[in-house]
């Protein structure tokens, strides 16, 4: 099991796929020639030439819009992009087309395209540049989405919505592309659905996903060590559609639960959480689920105000010990 | 075109129109719901360049204004009457509606509702087809004010930087709902809009099949050796109002008159008429015949169809037992 | 107090502002000669002229985008999009530009707009025509979203919203333009925060919003008449921010809540209200939470299936009487 | 322009010049974060522009790459360093950074991070002056990718069929960001793309400030005197990578040696040398005291700013007790 960064599990996911098979092709702006914003395609256009490694022009709705059209006749496109915030633009062709196109033609036709974007507040990049956006992918019927969070999930997590016949939003993070972790030599397919307990714990349960899922590794431990509180944690890598079996398993072993998320609460994955409790196991829960996320703001350029408009292991830690009373 | 293609086209069009009509009416009768855009007026459109093409083999794609397109490219009119009647014969199983007659096994990839949507889904499916090297075009019916969404820059700016075989089609039927054209754009000959892309155009009389067949083979030719994209400008005009809840009162009488006797379908029967080689009885009977035709096989065959079934609501949304869900394990 | 159609009452406070102040003009595809495809600008074009009653380009994120522009140096625009389906052409504008101006400029600029769009599922208009995307507006910080249930508010809220200084989104419904109801014959203000109390009730509270305030009221028959059930239904006109105090209110009194919403469940209104039960008043609920919301499919275009997609007054009225035993 | 004016647009250019050297050593020194965009190598599109408007009276819109144009419009340096610097004596109150630099007051409206962000606002704010019939126009800078954005299509439509006091300079820099442009746009030359609208336009050399003044003054004629919108793309390069995190590795380093021979402060500076109106010192004191002014005034000023009160992250994010929120009850 080697260790790799994540922007090379995103790459080599890639090179794999588009190896294996010729109508895997991947486009976006600045993939090609400059190798991705992120590195995470560095090399391909080298390899695989121009018709497949696609620098597109600066057009996300459309050029997104040109990777579905592809994928109905057996093209598999990995449209990158390069943030999230410029999903915006692109948000009709993957709502109105990938997402329906299905289920209006009655199973005819489909759209196994692969929407990669980073989500998140990196470092100082403003109201325009620090969107976090997976609340408005998971609420479209039709869309899968998911989000690694570390390099075995992001090779896995491609590979197989790469293969799958349904189009998915994969929602990475600007700042975890240099993130290192393992990758299984072998070829890995991590599922599309389902969870992962990325600690166990019997006092808790902290729900995550993508960047959060670190924060509540961090008070984990630090809940562990300075206040004998054991949590566990559970890596919601699947948002759509969300494991409500995991999470009910979590919770009736913890009764207990917090939802830790980088978007603003409003109509997120918190509240979605929170909302299956209530659906699957309300009797089990000993005290008030809790969300712990960013202050309703566009994110401000000023370092200062940008780290407090986003949560962190600190601020988890403070409502457990708030919740259990420790 | 021969003499036999043409009373052919003349038999296409003129079913093409009583299907149509056959619509309104089982809409008023409460048969057909949602939104309904009808062809009438414009059936030389595609028909014309259909002919030029090859049906059933280039890919198609259009908006909501898509019955006859579809069953240009080889749908089956029951299934298409039998989707606006919402059942499970239908080409979308029910599911898809008048807006969205889908017949991939003919390669008619679908009407779409959104305006210009389909601008970058037909650049797309020309990507596919150019990588997969087949001898396949994409033809890409759109209107007039569809042009203004940015859709349509950015994908003819694709099409043309990557080649791509697509022909963009615009049925310039003078208005988008009620806006007349020049009041909502500022170049009104559509296939000038495109200089600023190098896709060579022109602009056709829309309502005389021969001569958008004669444009369109030049069009089709084009796209088909692999020149690149190509845009074609149909002048047309729709009958009836832009969808059922449209009453047209925005259009001058005079303009609505003037284009009525512009008619392709009367135009294209006198000029056989005039040539011997059609007589008004000849009209009248392929009239009988097709309007049978649609009561006795078409509407008994979607009235008579079974609804979908309620517990199937939710399939369709996504693929079903697809491995790669768990990660490639069965 | 005259009763009036939904569409008359839209139409009036249009009329209303653009008399009183010759900066406020309404712009949107078919509004001016046609008058609007729901009649809501009839007769503004002929009273007001083509400078300030504007027939658009079909280009959502353009001419939403020309409109914010406009706001900058104090014009009021109202602009309609003619269906929400439309307005993810939009989004970008609506987000990146009217919702972030006024933060990341530090105050100096404000982006004054208000746009209306008709949501929801009429009837048999498909997938790509039938959104319910009010779930998407209210995650945007720095923009207000409310959506009327009835003339009235329709009336107070486009009087308000024009004068308020933040961009205001106003989530319609195309079914309701035809429905009648009473609005006061002199000038009337809504508040664009808060909630009303549709019917009292003391045994559960029943959130509801535009269109499913009326199956709420519905249901709140049914059960009184023949469960002898007395719900209390609250009108969450306003879904940004939402009346966390309302809301916990009502739930003090009944210890019961159902929130019924026409959208799909993820990450929606319903989930929103759960979570906010959750952090208010968790131990003033006797029973677990419901949503009552669509099934997670495109909208089919069959009528059996669409009806199947979307809940009714009669679904309330059997998850109200599971909820409570009776 | 006569020589004085020369002289301080020497000044001008110069000083934004070693202004943005100073933000990219700043941003070394991690003083500035996020993203940053410099100008140098582009001096000449701004200034040969501006100087045929009226700065601080018309209104300017421009992309993520912005100082420069703010202080041209009057914005006061020292506020945009602060900014930079995120503090709240910041001309966006530290909450916007490099790429959303505003001076309202100066009506400089702002820097927007999405490419193509501001074709329609720039419409819109024509619009605005269209209806309260001043004298001011509208300018939108912004670069040559943006024009594959569907926005470009969109907002010169609109702004052609309502004649908007709207003018559009394009800087073409023959990059977005690592893609040259002939690798993204069908046709190279930007004033071409717009013939689809019926908007004049003119290219010009965008290294030679005279020669922008002069292109610039004709658009600004055609704009100021109600005739609608124009078009104007400059030809310029930048110096540095499209942003901070940018190596230039994709440029041919001949490329890069070519146009550094125009560079637009030298070839001013030598012409007024070679006029006899300006001497190498001169000029040398003229930088010397920019640098120290910079150092002494806009450096220290930023450093010794406060930073926003923590306590404040929820201001401006809606209105300040507006009584419409309450339905007019104060
Ligand atoms: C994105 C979007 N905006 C607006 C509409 C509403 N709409 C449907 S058809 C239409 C007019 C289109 O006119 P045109 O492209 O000329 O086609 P025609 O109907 O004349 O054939 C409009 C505005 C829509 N369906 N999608
Ligand atoms: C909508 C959107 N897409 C992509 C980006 C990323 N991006 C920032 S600048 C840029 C290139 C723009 O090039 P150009 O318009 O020529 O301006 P230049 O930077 O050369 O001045 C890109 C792709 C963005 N900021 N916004
Ligand atoms: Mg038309
Ligand atoms: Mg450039």
């Amino acid at each position: 099991m080697a260790e790799m960064m994540f922007w090379e599990a995103v790459r080599r996911a890639h090179d794999e796929e588009m190896e294996r098979d010729p109508l895997v092709i991947c486009m976006g702006e600045d993939i090609g020639v400059v190798g991705g914003t992120y590195k995470a395609t560095t090399g391909l256009y080298d390899k695989y030439g121009p018709e497949r490694v696609i620098d597109t022009p600066i057009c996300e709705n459309s050029y997104t819009g040109l990777g579905i059209g592809a994928s109905f006749l057996g093209v598999r496109p990995i449209i990158e992009i390069m943030s999230v915030n410029f999903s915006w633009l692109a948000l009709d062709q993957i709502a109105n087309t990938a997402a329906k196109v299905r289920y209006m033609s009655g199973g005819q036709l489909t759209a196994p395209c692969v929407v990669r974007s980073p989500g998140g507040t990196a470092h100082q990049l403003g109201a325009q540049h620090s969107g976090r956006m997976e609340k408005v992918f998971m609420g479209i019927a039709g869309l899968r989405v998911v989000t690694p969070s570390n390099p075995r999930q992001a090779y896995g997590l491609i590979k197989s919505a790469v293969r799958c016949d349904d189009p998915v939003f994969i929602n990475e993070h600007e700042i975890m592309y240099n993130m290192k972790g393992e990758v299984p030599d072998e070829e890995y397919f991590h599922p599309l659905e389902g969870s992962e307990v990325a600690r166990e714990g019997r006092d808790v349960s902290l729900f995550g996903y993508n960047v959060s899922v670190h924060w509540c590794l961090q008070a984990a431990e630090i809940l562990a060590r300075e206040h004998g509180i054991e949590a566990e944690v559970v890596d919601l890598y699947a948002l759509s559609p969300l494991d409500r079996a995991g999470i009910r398993r979590s919770v009736a072993r913890t009764h207990h639960a917090l939802i830790a998320e980088e978007a603003e609460p409003a109509v997120g994955v918190g509240a979605e959480v929170m909302a299956i409790l209530d659906e699957e196991c309300f009797y089990e829960l000993d005290a008030p689920p809790v969300r712990v996320s960013a202050a309703t703001v566009p994110i401000p350029y000023n370092h200062t105000l940008e780290k407090a408009a986003i949560p962190n292991a600190g601020d988890i830690v403070a409502a457990v010990r708030k919740m259990l009373g420790r | 075109m021969d003499v036999a293609d043409k009373k052919r086209l003349l038999r296409e069009m003129l079913f093409a129109r009583r299907f149509e009509e056959r619509c309104y009416e089982a809409y008023v009768e409460r048969k057909i719901g949602g939104f309904l855009h009808l062809y009438p007026g414009e059936e030389a459109c595609v028909h014309g360049v259909m002919e030029a093409a090859r049906p059933g083999f280039d890919y198609v794609i259009t908006g909501y204004r898509d019955h006859v397109h579809a069953m240009k490219c080889g749908a089956d009119p029951r299934k298409v009457m039998a989707e606006l009647y919402g059942k499970e014969t239908g080409s979308s199983k029910g599911r898809g509606g008048s807006m969205h007659i889908f017949d991939v096994e003919h390669r008619f990839m679908g009407g779409y509702a959104l305006v210009g949507g389909p601008f970058p889904l037909a650049a797309g499916m020309a990507k596919a087809v150019q990588m997969k090297g087949g001898e396949e075009i994409v033809i890409c019916f759109l209107g007039d004010a569809a042009n203004n969404q940015g859709t349509f820059h950015e994908s003819l700016n694709m099409a043309a930087l990557w080649k791509l075989p697509v022909l963009y089609v615009c049925e310039n039927n003078l208005y988008g709902i009620g806006t007349r054209i020049d009041r909502s754009t500022a170049i009104v000959d559509q296939y000038k809009r495109v200089c600023g892309y190098g896709i060579p155009s022109a602009q056709e009389d829309g309502q005389d099949v021969e001569k958008v067949y004669a444009a369109a083979r030049i069009a089709v030719e084009h796209v088909r050796s692999r020149q690149g994209p190509y845009f074609l400008e149909l002048l047309t005009y729709r009958y009836r109002g832009h969808s059922m809840s449209d009453s047209n009162a925005y259009r001058p009488k005079e303009e609505e008159r003037m284009w009525s006797k512009r008619d392709p379908i009367i135009m294209l029967r006198d000029r056989l008429i005039e040539a011997g080689e059609l007589t008004r009885e000849d009209f009248q009977d392929m009239d009988t015949e097709i309007l049978d035709y649609i009561e006795d096989e078409i509407i008994a065959y979607a009235e008579s169809s079974p609804e979908p079934k309620p517990e199937e609501l939710e399939r369709y949304v996504l693929a079903e037992n697809d491995p790669w869900v768990h990660g490639g394990r069965h």
